[in-house]
């Protein structure tokens, strides 16, 4: 699939200076897309969690140690590697926005997009989703409930996207140029420090855009080429270095981040 | 008329109590399997340990393993039908049932491993044509057919299905076509044997299977097809001299395996120079573009160490190569046998560390390594499959003529 | 013609050609997968109209409005809500967890009477008359301990026994009660607040500011700010906590010793500002003399030279604000409050910009209700710890609103005994939480958005607030009832009249108590209180913080965590998937300690051990982690449950076991650390 | 011979034939089950003698979403009390509207929880462009439900959808209609 350009690009850059690692974001994309609760999460490599929490480290002794904390939503990578894979167009980056799309009832569950994706931003159904009786009743009308083996991951809350859409409709406005702050996912609305800002890419006046021009800013992995649409951003060099692979002789001058 | 009159004129089989007790110790594996199947496809893929980290394992490196070893059916094919290395006919039907057996149950497999087999027809109805996998859903199913075609009429050789003219003129028509079909096979085989070594190496993301391309393939397309023909060989005539083994009757001359050992040798000399060169490569070049190093693909902590790439490259890479090019080992029995398994051991552990090991190795800086170690459902499936191509395998033996030899070998 | 063998095949043969040809074979295939795309046991979602309705969340120790999203009438997400000063829009976990609480599998969904060992559900009539009939038995007799120390309903229940006769009213532990123990230890008279909005520097005296204490999204939102305008956020205390991980600075100290570094930097601020009209100052600087740079860094591990540079940088801050506090969001020494508000008092910082406001205590409109001062000054612990060892009697009925002192309390073997001893244990918990499944009668309290419910100025608050929430749901979900209504319903019952016929009229006198008009607020209107009483605080009357060693090498940091819970929920099912393999393992608590100190227990990561400490033992799995200062253990507080459901039943430990209590000055308790002993399991 | 070839051939086109007319014929009855409207709501009636326009009771919200059908509440605007001779109405007044009950109508058009459709955004074509012309239905017709996957068999499939959109120059990304 060749690459697409598009004339809005919804990005996201994530403060990693603010964040606390509070899990408010997880669970309200949880409680967003309709995302079942386990009783044992224990197995990080079974659970769903679109919006992924790592922990980082500068690797250093006591008192020397530093963290910080990683969410990790889908990428909306640019050149994803995800779909391009996939044999039955089940995922696609083509709508205006670049936001990767996951079709659940075109999926087949081959996983081959799983594997392809270095940022382990895809989960699969490995059963079928079970609510405790009566929860399904808080399930949200904005993303469809997914039967086992099938592919999912986050979609910048797509939904809101296209409620902002409506809304823009109803009120005579242009869909396609939204206002700031018009439509941002669940996660970025619920970070209690505003770690997580969202916005067009493209729109110079958006503060992503402002954000992502930063000196501070980053991208995970950004050398394989995935050109993600979601940036990081930190003051802490030892952060930045993080956010890559490089090689010690690399890491002397320190100019790749 | 007795069971007897079924068994291929002029050879000796085992009595009927007998081989109904061997497909009753076979059904064993098929029942387990059964159930196996059963919990996968009635409660979901979560009763196996794939987990969103391993979302390939053992499944895969099964279907990759036999995919590979399977390959003996189209190059044999393509050796004796197309570059008319006559002395092949003698174990080109066995060839032939292996590659069915493999393909077939490899498609089985995918059934249980794709998420929702029901709608596994999506990947002809709405194809990704730039999908490396959709090639190889494509390929497989096609030369899964071919397969078919080429084991029907050795079916209707049986001596009693062979009485019906009909049957019998079927067989012969399908005989004389054979050459068309070895082609066809031969073409799709290679390139689905390249499409799954190209699904890999398309991975961008996955520094330790991504391979910079040739045209629009990566070169794993390439060593895939050349390990493929170099282990395909060798495992055929392995699965001639184990069923000589368990049945006590000669089946395929010596001749005829030195012939195949020299084939698989020659080739995985081939193979094995560019794997090298290939694996130096991405050392030296693709890794360290990616920031990484040649020490970072390995944890043997996570049982992924070097070890397995010295026992792929050299154990089992290197020395069979050597082996099996030379002469002198060919022609002494043990030897042979011996660098045939190396030969495809070595390609099995390639399948397994392109799908797993991959995997394994944490991309982002800040990840870490996991294990992953396959449970009793894709065991008991896994065995399963090859129980059904030990079930296949065994009637085909019993009641179709595959060895021409086999005659006058136990005269 | 008789059908022969040949002929039957050709049948067949044309049967599928023809077949082909039409729709049963593409036609089934492709319904078949579209089945598989719709399966009849995957939920089907629910449309309709799209409502935004304000509430509260009192799931933490917190108490911040939120939003909750109804979609044709029913809730189906909770948000932050932008308008309401105590969150600007964020939510924390418990919050963005809270409408799939309502369903929880826990939820106690009609009354229940114990009979033997297990629960018959009855009726609320039944249940009512129960209550009723105990508590005139009781007399005066009875006790209530309440954790809501922000709402109206506790105001209705301690009234109740109150006018029964009984000053046995308590809270469940929390530093805004030792923060205003403090204040009144210094002859002050309110609710401590702070205005980190208005700092320029902010000093955490091992306050887990933006973990789970205080105002906890006020502070990320005040700390995010703060981030654009350059305020300098420094965090002491033992661990690397939520806090210290994004704090400008993290400075260790031994566990429990943040008011001796308090003190230490009140001795240097002393020695180097010039202070008069501070009431008692010379008695003050007699005290914190005793704290000289070489005592505070053997004490407490902050070198001298740390020492300094923190309290230079609070002389030199235009508006530097002190914030005591501890990792586990309660059990904090008053001494230690004091020490930091002395601290603020030597900088000028009470009742200024950007300082400590005290805040002024609450209107209180049932008239037989003791003072929520007074039942803040009440220690529960200590109580509870009488009555066990019989230096109290023994309450006839136990009134449990909000709390589950079955696991939420330190020392509980010895809260254990003391729940055993009350007569009759009645537990107004909307869960089946430790308290209510070993409750005599369970009344099941409403959850927020199913009846009225309200919050006054929670601890931290930089000006007083009030805010009201009116049911989102038209009818609870379930046989459960608000506990006010029910404590009001039972006082007519037993001839005791609190003036109120329901806790929507009780919250309707509250309103106009405070000058708010009563739909407003119901609809989401924030009252909020720009008074600030002025206070004559008197130094000499600091309590300083004991110098002396502990007694033991290892010390245990419990850390509160709002994604595992808080004291008064279980982890919610929404909540299961953000606790980490840091915290927790399998079925193991993770605690976590450096690399020196597990090398001097001789523990290795992932060693399974047990913790044992004045309360009783526990096991937990060992992580290496360089973010604890030596000779300290961090464990994560809220697990370990035995009652409540599946996703917070029986994974790991719960760290209240083992966490013995220290009485402190001013009749409180202290338990924010304690000592361990660490053995290999 | 010709006695073998005519069993060979004649049953191979009675085969065929047999199967056509099951296939064309029989199938579609077998899979489709008929279900009807709980109420035999009477569109003519509304939109010929009242004068009522479709945007009347089948409109959007303020954020821009359709509402849809409208609900036994915006019905009783009209039919708090029964208005006509209908015995449908009457039921309708005493089955739902009385007892607060919201009507299970049967939707023609219903698509599954992973389509997302916005009416606001298709404002401009005729409603008939997809839905059943029910403004001139005096009763409504039946409704064919599919036995296997449970869809109405008027049920647009995805292949309408991107042909229009194709032919609009409308995107057809996965993202626009999948949910």
């Amino acid at each position: 699939m060749q690459h697409m350009e598009f004339k809005v690009k919804w990005g996201m850059v994530i403060d990693l200076d603010k964040c606390t690692g509070c899990g408010a974001c997880s669970i309200a994309c949880r409680a967003e897309n309709n995302i079942p609760p386990m009783q044992d999460a224990s197995n990080k490599l079974r659970t769903t969690d679109w919006m992924n929490i790592y922990e980082l480290s500068n690797g250093k002794k006591f008192p020397d140690l530093e963290i910080a904390y990683l969410p990790r939503p889908c990428m909306q990578c640019g050149n994803p590697s995800c779909s391009t894979v996939c044999p039955v167009v089940a995922t696609t980056k083509d709508e205006e926005g670049g936001i990767v799309s996951q079709v659940y009832p075109r999926c087949i569950g081959c996983r081959y997009c799983m594997a392809a994706c270095p940022y382990h931003a895809r989960y699969f159904n490995w059963f079928d989703p079970i609510w405790p009786e009566g929860m399904e009743k808080t399930l949200t009308p904005y993303v469809s409930a997914r039967p086992r083996g099938v592919v999912e991951k986050c979609t910048f809350c797509h939904h809101r996207f296209n409620a902002a859409k409506e809304q823009a409709r109803a009120n005579g406005a242009d869909p396609l140029d939204l206002p700031e702050d018009a439509y941002i996912p669940a996660c970025a609305e619920a970070c209690p420090t505003g770690a997580i800002v969202f916005g067009n890419l493209k729109n110079p006046e958006h503060r992503v855009a402002k954000l992502a021009a930063s000196k501070y800013a980053f991208r995970l992995l950004a050398r394989l080429g995935t050109d993600p649409q979601v940036y990081y951003y930190s003051k802490r060099d030892w952060v930045r270095q993080l956010g890559d692979n490089y090689l010690q002789k690399e890491l002397k001058g320190g100019e790749h981040v | 008329m007795s069971e007897r009159e079924f068994w291929p004129e002029g050879v000796e089989r085992c009595d009927l109590g007998k081989f109904l007790a061997w497909l009753g110790f076979i059904s064993i594996f098929l029942l387990w399997g059964a159930y196996g199947a059963y919990k996968v496809l009635g409660t979901g893929i979560g009763v196996t340990a794939l987990d969103n980290y391993f979302s390939f394992g053992l499944w895969i490196t099964f279907d990759l393993a036999v995919i590979a070893l399977g390959a003996g059916a189209f190059f044999s094919g393509f050796l004796r039908y197309i570059m008319r290395i006559d002395e092949l006919k003698n174990i080109i039907n066995l060839a032939v049932i292996v590659g069915f057996l493999c393909y077939s149950g490899a498609m089985l497999i995918l059934v249980l491993d794709i998420g929702q087999p029901l709608r596994a027809w999506f990947g002809y109805w709405h194809p990704n044509v730039h999908s490396m996998l959709t090639e190889v859903i494509f390929c497989i199913t096609c030369y899964c057919t071919v397969l078919i075609i080429e084991y029907v009429p050795l079916i209707l050789e049986n001596r009693q299905i062979a009485k019906n003219r009909f049957c019998h003129h079927l067989a012969h028509n399908f005989h004389v076509y054979m050459p068309l079909f070895a082609g066809i096979g031969t073409f799709l085989s290679t390139f689905h044997q390249g499409s799954l070594g190209g699904m890999y190496g398309v991975l961008f993301g996955r520094p330790f299977v991504f391979r910079e391309g040739f045209f629009i393939w990566p070169w794993t397309f390439f060593l895939f097809v050349a390990s493929a023909i170099a282990s395909g060989p060798a495992f055929t005539m392995l699965c001639a001299t184990f069923m000589e083994t368990i049945t006590g009757r000669k089946l395929v001359s010596y001749e005829t395996k030195k012939l195949m050992g020299k084939i698989a040798g020659l080739l995985l000399c081939f193979y094995m120079f560019f794997k090298i060169l290939d694996t130096y490569a991405w050392a030296k070049g693709i890794l360290p573009g990616m920031g990484l190093t040649f020490d970072q693909m390995f944890n043997s902590e996570a049982g992924y160490g070097k070890g397995w790439l010295w026992a792929e490259l050299f154990w089992c890479g290197i020395i069979p190569a050597i082996m099996l090019v030379t002469p002198a080992v060919r022609n002494r029995p043990a030897l042979l046998y011996t660098a045939a398994i190396l030969d495809c051991v070595g390609i099995v552990i390639n399948r397994f560390v392109f799908t797993v090991q991959a995997l394994a190795i944490p991309v982002m800086p800040f990840d870490q390594w996991f294990s992953y170690s396959p449970n009793w459902a894709e065991w008991s499936t896994s065995l399963m499959i090859v129980a059904y191509g030990f079930l296949v395998m065994s009637l085909s033996y019993r009641y179709l003529p595959i060895f021409p030899q086999e005659r006058a070998l136990n005269r | 013609m008789g059908l022969d063998r040949r002929s039957f095949l050709s049948l067949v043969a044309g049967g599928v050609v023809g077949s082909l040809a039409t729709p049963v074979v593409w036609k089934t295939l492709d319904d078949v997968s579209i089945w598989s795309q719709n399966w009849p046991w995957i939920p089907r979602l629910k449309y309709g109209e799209e409502t935004l309705l304000p509430s509260l969340c009192k799931l933490g120790t917190d108490a911040y409005g939120v939003q909750v999203k109804l979609v044709a009438g029913h809730p189906v997400a909770a948000y932050g809500n932008p308008e309401h000063p105590l969150s600007r829009g964020g939510i924390c976990p418990l919050g963005a967890a809270s409408v799939q609480l309502l369903y929880s599998p826990s939820r106690v969904r009609s009354p229940k009477k114990r009979v033997g060992d297990s629960f018959e559900d009855i009726s609320w009539e039944e249940a009512e008359a129960l209550l009723t009939e105990q508590l005139k038995a009781a007399g005066k007799d009875v006790a209530l301990v309440s954790g809501d120390d922000t709402g109206s309903a506790a105001e209705v229940l301690a009234g109740l026994v109150a006018a029964l006769g009984s000053e046995q009213t308590y809270f469940m532990p929390s530093e805004g009660a030792a923060a205003a123990a403090a204040l009144g230890l210094l002859g002050g008279d309110g609710l401590v607040g702070y205005d980190l909005e208005g700092a320029d520097y902010v000093l955490l005296l091992g306050a887990d500011a933006l973990g789970a204490w205080g105002t906890t999204l006020r502070n990320a939102k005040a700390f995010a700010d703060g981030r654009e305008r350059a305020v300098r956020v420094v965090y002491v205390g033992p661990a690397m906590t939520a806090t210290a991980a994004v704090a400008d600075a993290w400075i260790p100290c031994t566990p429990g010793t943040e008011g001796v570094v308090a003190m230490g930097l009140a001795n240097m601020i002393l020695e180097r500002r010039a202070l008069s009209n501070v009431a008692g100052l010379e008695q003050f600087r007699k005290q914190a003399a005793g704290f000289s740079p070489d005592v505070v860094a053997t004490r407490s591990g902050v070198a001298p030279e740390t020492l300094l540079g923190l309290a230079k940088e609070l002389l030199v801050a235009g508006k530097p604000l002190v914030v005591p506090g501890t990792t586990a969001a309660q059990g904090l020494a008053v001494s230690d409050a004091a020490a930091a508000l002395a601290v603020n008092v030597l900088l000028d910082r009470i009742n200024m910009p950007g300082g400590v406001m005290v805040l002024p205590w609450g209107p209180k409109v049932v008239a037989a209700a003791p003072d929520k001062k007074a039942m803040m000054g009440r220690d529960v612990v200590g109580y509870l710890a009488a009555v066990a060892a019989g230096n109290a009697p023994a309450p006839k009925v136990l009134l449990v609103h909000a709390a589950n002192p079955a696991y939420a309390l330190p020392d509980l073997k010895t809260i254990q005994t003391a729940l055993d001893k009350a007569g009759f244990v009645v537990s107004f918990s909307s869960f089946m939480d430790e308290t209510a499944a070993q409750a005599d009668l369970i009344l099941p309290d409403s959850l927020t958005y199913e009846r009225y419910d309200d919050a006054y100025t929670p601890y931290g608050s930089g000006q007083a607030n009030y805010t009201m929430a009116a049911p989102i749901l038209k009818q609870p979900l379930f046989a459960t009832k608000a506990a006010a209504d029910v404590a009001l319903g039972v006082a007519a019952k037993a001839g005791v009249d609190l003036g109120f016929a329901s806790f929507e009229e009780v919250l309707k006198a509250k309103a106009e108590a405070l000058g708010l008009d009563f739909e407003a607020a119901a609809t989401g209107t924030v009252w909020l209180g720009t008074e600030f009483a002025v206070q004559q605080l008197d130094l000499a009357k600091v309590q300083a913080p004991a110098l002396q060693e502990s007694a033991t090498d290892v010390t245990l940091v419990p850390v509160a965590n709002l994604k595992i819970g808080s004291p008064k929920v279980a982890t919610p099912p929404f909540g299961t998937n953000v606790i980490s393999p840091r915290e927790l393992q399998g079925k193991d608590m993770v605690v976590a300690m450096n690399a020196a100190t597990a090398s001097k227990l001789g523990v290795r990561a992932g060693d399974a051990v047990t913790l044992s400490g004045a309360g009783g033992e526990c096991r937990a799995r060992v992580r290496i982690f360089e973010g604890v200062v030596d000779g300290a253990v961090m464990a994560p507080l809220g697990l370990g449950h035995t009652a409540w459901d599946a996703f917070s039943r029986g994974k790991g430990a719960n760290v209240f076991q083992i966490l013995g209590t220290q009485t402190d000055v001013a009749g409180f308790t202290r338990f924010a650390t304690a000592p361990v002993g660490v053995r290999k399991a | 011979m010709a006695n073998s070839k005519s069993s060979v051939v004649l049953p191979f086109l009675v085969g065929v034939v047999a199967s056509l007319v099951l296939g064309w014929w029989a199938f579609p009855k077998v899979l489709y089950s008929q279900k009807t409207q709980p109420i035999r709501f009477d569109h003519v009636v509304h939109v010929e003698d009242q004068a009522m326009t479709c945007d009347q009771c089948h409109t959007f919200r303020e954020n821009g979403s359709f509402a849809g059908l409208p609900t036994t509440q915006s019905c009783a605007d009209c039919h708090s009390d029964v208005q006509g001779e209908d015995p449908e109405e009457e039921r309708f007044v005493t089955e739902y509207v009385q007892q607060g009950k919201e009507v299970e109508w049967l939707v023609y058009q219903y698509q599954p929880d992973n389509v997302y459709f916005s009416h606001i955004a298709h404002k401009d074509i005729e409603c008939t462009k997809c839905h059943l012309d029910v403004a001139n239905m005096k009763n409504p017709p039946v409704y064919y439900e599919n036995r296997i996957s449970g869809y109405s068999k008027n049920t647009m499939k995805m292949w309408e959808c991107e042909r229009c959109h194709a032919q609009n120059g409308a995107s057809n990304a996965c993202f626009v209609c999948h949910k």
